[in-house]
């Protein structure tokens, strides 16, 4: 789950970590009021979660009123690569000599977490990590002792940080490490960390994703989580609601599957036969009937999708429930609205079949044919 | 023995007592695993699914002389649990299947394991069976047959699907070995590759994996200088788009090119191994070869 | 550095384990307005840190105001194993069903912590630990890790507490186990930890003793400590503002030196040649002539001491600065108030002999001479 | 070389800006040890006592190719040295001098070292040294001589009081370790011994132990099993009475009756060992032996 700004900013801040003067409006007269607090010059921040806000246009500096109603009158209900801005952060404009980079993520490789420093702050840091991987310092971290401190100072000292906020910057690092930690971080980054003129360092902007499976031992952050809601498609908040793992797609075939190898093979499947997937969606182990037809409704409520394909391979999913699903969802149509193709395995598979009311569906006995078969239905719709 | 478990197994299920725990012990027993206790704390004295339950994990191996376990304990307490497992030294073979684990939590299970000499699959797993003999987890056993291909898996019903393929033609299993799509996982692919290069029952491994991560990467170059048993491969994820999490926490492509199905199909092939385009493929390649 | 009882609860209690309710009182009257706060029956318990106060008369319990008074009376003020009772702590008398023990401690054989739980609470757990080793369930703790929730239900249920109380053991262990880390202790006991006849847990004593080395980052820890200070003799006391490691002991040799093993051996020497050692001082490294002179302070100042061995090697220490402060202490005193019988060796020792002055102090050449004659000195004044 | 250090060794000094550390540093290079260069933040680029200053230890080694470190730094902060020190695999022999080091810190530190092949020497030791070769901590190099004798002790002073005797009577030694009088220490008595045992240039061992904890008694289980190198030893705290703390935070006798002088003696006699009653005694036997 990714904090907005402001509230990474919040949890930073009150871990003792500096940034600049700020707050957040809904509207052009808040933001008046709020530059009045924070004091001119100021940067009005766009509030989506999307990387790249400043050449995207979601970041514009004001030196007074004018400006700055400009800058947020703009910013506010823009469309910032598909999510609709709500809300501005009205913050300090920090003077700055120079910028760096710290961050903290999870080593999937290596199974530990790494601490990174680099002196190349400011920029996209995954086109300096891929262009130019030296300039990055790292420091993989022990995660049964925790980051040690000498390990912050080594990173910083690694990545040539100038040694007059060495100091400054290590005691920053090994803070965002402690938080990260505490918080059950998937990442934790500032980028810029901007040092001043006078050798001050301050956090310009903060990310911090927490990991989701751990939300439930940190209820401020699952709060925070709701406050800023992603202002995301209407088929993904409902993807949301069902709680299916959900990713829409350019293409036209609605795929429904359970478990997320055999519905990625699935898509492969379908781009394999010459179709295209419209979507991923993973009911997950142990769907009952109402969750299939609740997935369904998801397929069906995507404008693009002109032909279904319904690959089960039950395990501790029962082939039985799915078909009742099925069943249960689709005789609720006077006619249905797209052809859906069924192939069930595993667990019952046998007893869904019988269940399974073939006047609504097309039964296909293996995972090849179902795709087939629903790449030229869909095939069809497009001619 | 095949890999990792046998008939001869002595397996403990922590967590018996709750609904999956249950549900699954009775599964495996039904199967022919030799589950021969639960462990779950408070409930010591009582008996579940046929079998005693014991209070700690290391009473039940003291009384009961099991050298496995199934972990089915909820995900904020199966770090835990997983490291209760670890303690005890007799237990050669964890199984986690529990879904949700917090990331952090896995990567200390995941330092402390790198001290012991016990093998962790999973989390996030469907288990392993070796057909006929012993089934740890909560794979369909039907679809199993015994036989002389290994397969390991990052998927469960990806597996399930290939598996169905091969036992369809006759090709029976030797093992096969879910370990798990979580980002940070107990047994590697490498690892697994490994057991089955030294197995005597294993004629050919079919190996699953998906976008995400380098592990498909690193098998290729273990593959490649050590393996003499033929690998059969297949990659699941090559329409995923960039920067997508495709329901696995592993499986997401990273904007910078990495952990592609392309690199990962073309690291296999260029190590020796075949990779289908599809399941089908899978099979017939495999039948081809035994 | 030990906290008093009623320490150890306030910070056991803060932790979230259950305490008996209690106040402190430093009179008849203020132990009385106590009991009432706490409500009869009450536990009188004197807050001096020696073990065995309950056999020594340290405890009473009083049903109602009169019996207080004369408990309270009894207690404040007795002098309890060298101590004087200056404070009781009035407590509200528990009624248990049964007692238990758990501890946390530092194992130094492994290196590593260890939990400890016993059914065997409410007596001398020392003597249970020698007769009956068994009955102590112990689990050791990775200090990387710290204790895993698992360790403290293995302890509970290998020491066979009653299944009822498990949990609620099990997590007071934990508590205690964090305590001890986060709190740097070097050892933290409940016993009795008590089990009422509904099956609550309540810590009725408390021993948390904190490794002075880390006291640098408890502050508040070091505070209790002075609230707390000792009621030591007068010459522990001196020997803590100089700073010395200092243990009295029986004899009349006075015996000062430089490093712990050093003067434990010279101690033993003047036993080895029929002496009898009057105390352990170890000046430490790098002495310099004031703490030299403080350190003769203290010897002429134990009544007991009848003569002196000074036994200095230098490494860090030198020769030199010894003489100087030997010279400066003893030239203050128009007659030399016991013989003392200085060995200088190691760095700088040849300038030290130089510059002492003989006329005050008896040189040795060697370790064992120099034990010798200060043994001889000290006989012939016992004659 | 002879154990441990030698000529050869290259030093790097954690702290070398502080008083004990930039006066130690002067004194081993004068004696001719080979101290390569200092480490200590946020002072990269100076020059202290002749040798060249590093931000860190890893950075020290990569420039100066050390082998070996030595900690002055302040005990709040010698618990992480440690840990920076025992991060670098190039450093094989690491010697904490300070004094007063957390126990938990040093628990941890000892937990690391478990994984590494590194000594840790001390803390809170004196050091060690091969005479007229190299020598690490604060030891007075003026009472050492090279010869063939082996020392091991607990005590700093007591080192030097058993040495001067050695030194005295043309008992040269070959290696003389101080390990710290420590409730946790990083290479104890049975290392040490392991080590002289090995060691072609050492002809006798004289082992210097005190009362608290177990140390000397499995040393003399040590002795019993492993040992033709004959060892010489001495026990201090003899008249220490239980259940007080002599100085050293080790050096305490429980009331239980374990960690007693005379059970520390009576191990090593029954292990073959002479035990001296007073440091000539010991040098008596040394000077017999040879």
């Amino acid at each position: 789950m990714k904090l907005h700004e402001y509230q990474a900013k919040q949890v930073f801040r009150e871990a003792g970590i500096p940034t600049p003067a700020s707050e957040l409006a809904e509207s052009v007269e808040a933001a008046v009021a709020a530059a009045e607090l924070v004091g001119y010059p100021v940067a009005v921040k766009a509030q989506v979660q999307v990387g790249g806000r400043g050449k995207a246009g979601g970041i514009e500096l004001a030196d007074d009123e004018d400006e700055l109603r400009e800058a947020a009158d703009s910013i506010l209900g823009m469309d910032l690569k598909g999510y609709r801005v709500e809300r501005v952060l009205v913050e300090e404009a920090v003077d700055f000599a120079d910028e760096l980079y710290v961050g903290v993520t999870m080593d999937r490789g290596e199974g530990k977490p790494v601490a990174m420093v680099s002196t190349r702050g400011g920029v996209n840091i995954e086109e300096v990590a891929a262009e130019d991987p030296e300039a990055i310092a790292r420091e993989h971290v022990d995660p049964a002792f925790g980051m040690h401190p000498f390990q912050g100072r080594k990173a910083v000292y690694d990545a040539g940080v100038d040694p007059a906020v060495a100091r400054d910057v290590s005691s920053v690092l090994s803070t965002l490490y402690d938080l990260w930690e505490d918080k059950d971080g998937a990442d934790a980054e500032i980028n810029p960390l901007m040092v001043t003129a006078d050798d001050e360092v301050i956090a310009a902007d903060a990310v911090f994703n927490v990991d989701e499976d751990a939300l439930f031992r940190h209820p401020d952050l699952a709060e925070m989580g709701e406050e800023g809601e992603f202002a995301e498609s209407e088929l993904e908040q409902k993807a949301d609601e069902y709680g299916f793992d959900y990713v829409r797609l350019d293409g036209n075939v609605g795929i429904i599957g359970n478990g997320a190898g055999l519905v990625m093979t699935t898509l492969d499947l379908v781009d394999h036969y010459g179709g295209s997937p419209a979507n991923f969606l993973d009911v997950g182990g142990g769907a009952k009937a109402d969750r299939i037809a609740n997935a369904l409704d998801m397929v069906f409520s995507d404008e693009n999708v002109d032909a279904v394909v319904f690959n089960i391979f039950g395990g501790i999913t029962r082939g039985d429930e799915v078909a009742n699903g099925i069943n249960q969802a689709l005789g609720e149509f006077d006619e249905i609205p797209k052809p859906v193709v069924v192939r069930l395995a595993g667990t019952n598979a046998e007893e869904g079949m019988e269940i399974l009311d073939t006047s609504l569906v097309t039964v296909e006995e293996t995972l090849e044919s179902a795709v087939q078969r629903a790449v030229e239905y869909a095939g069809e719709v497009t001619q | 023995m095949s890999v990792l478990v046998d008939e001869d197994t002595r397996v403990v299920v922590q967590g018996i007592t709750g609904g999956e725990g249950e549900f699954h012990a009775e599964q495996m027993i039904e199967y022919g695993t030799n589950v021969v206790a639960g462990a779950v704390p408070g409930k010591g004295g009582q008996e579940v699914a046929g079998v005693p339950v014991y209070d700690t994990v290391a009473g039940a191996v003291a009384a009961e002389d099991a050298d496995a376990s199934v972990v089915f304990v909820p995900p904020a307490f199966a770090g835990d649990a997983c490291f209760e497992a670890l303690a005890v030294d007799e237990l050669d073979v964890v199984v986690a299947i529990t879904e949700g684990i917090p990331t952090q939590d896995m990567s200390r299970v995941y330092r402390r394991l790198q001290e012991t000499d016990a093998y962790l699959i999973g989390p996030n797993c469907p288990g392993l069976i070796t057909p006929d003999e012993a089934k740890l987890g909560i794979l369909p056993g039907n679809i199993f047959s015994s036989g002389r291909v290994g397969l390991v898996s990052r998927s469960g019903t990806l597996t399930y699907q290939v598996v169905d393929n091969l036992t369809k033609r006759g090709l029976g299993q030797s093992t096969a070995i879910g370990i798990g799509g979580d980002p940070i996982i107990g047994t590697s692919f490498v690892e697994a590759l490994a057991l089955f290069e030294q197995d005597s029952k294993t004629d050919a491994v079919v190996m699953c994996g998906e976008i995400g991560g380098e592990d498909e990467e690193e098998a290729a170059e273990y593959i490649d200088e050590y393996m003499n048993t033929p690998v059969v491969g297949f990659i699941a994820g090559r329409t995923a788009p960039p920067g997508k999490r495709m329901g696995h926490a592993g499986a997401i492509v990273s904007g910078s090119g990495t952990g592609t199905a392309e690199s990962k199909i073309e690291a296999l092939r260029d190590a020796g191994a075949f990779v289908g385009d599809t399941p089908e493929e899978v099979a017939d390649r495999v039948e081809e070869l035994l």
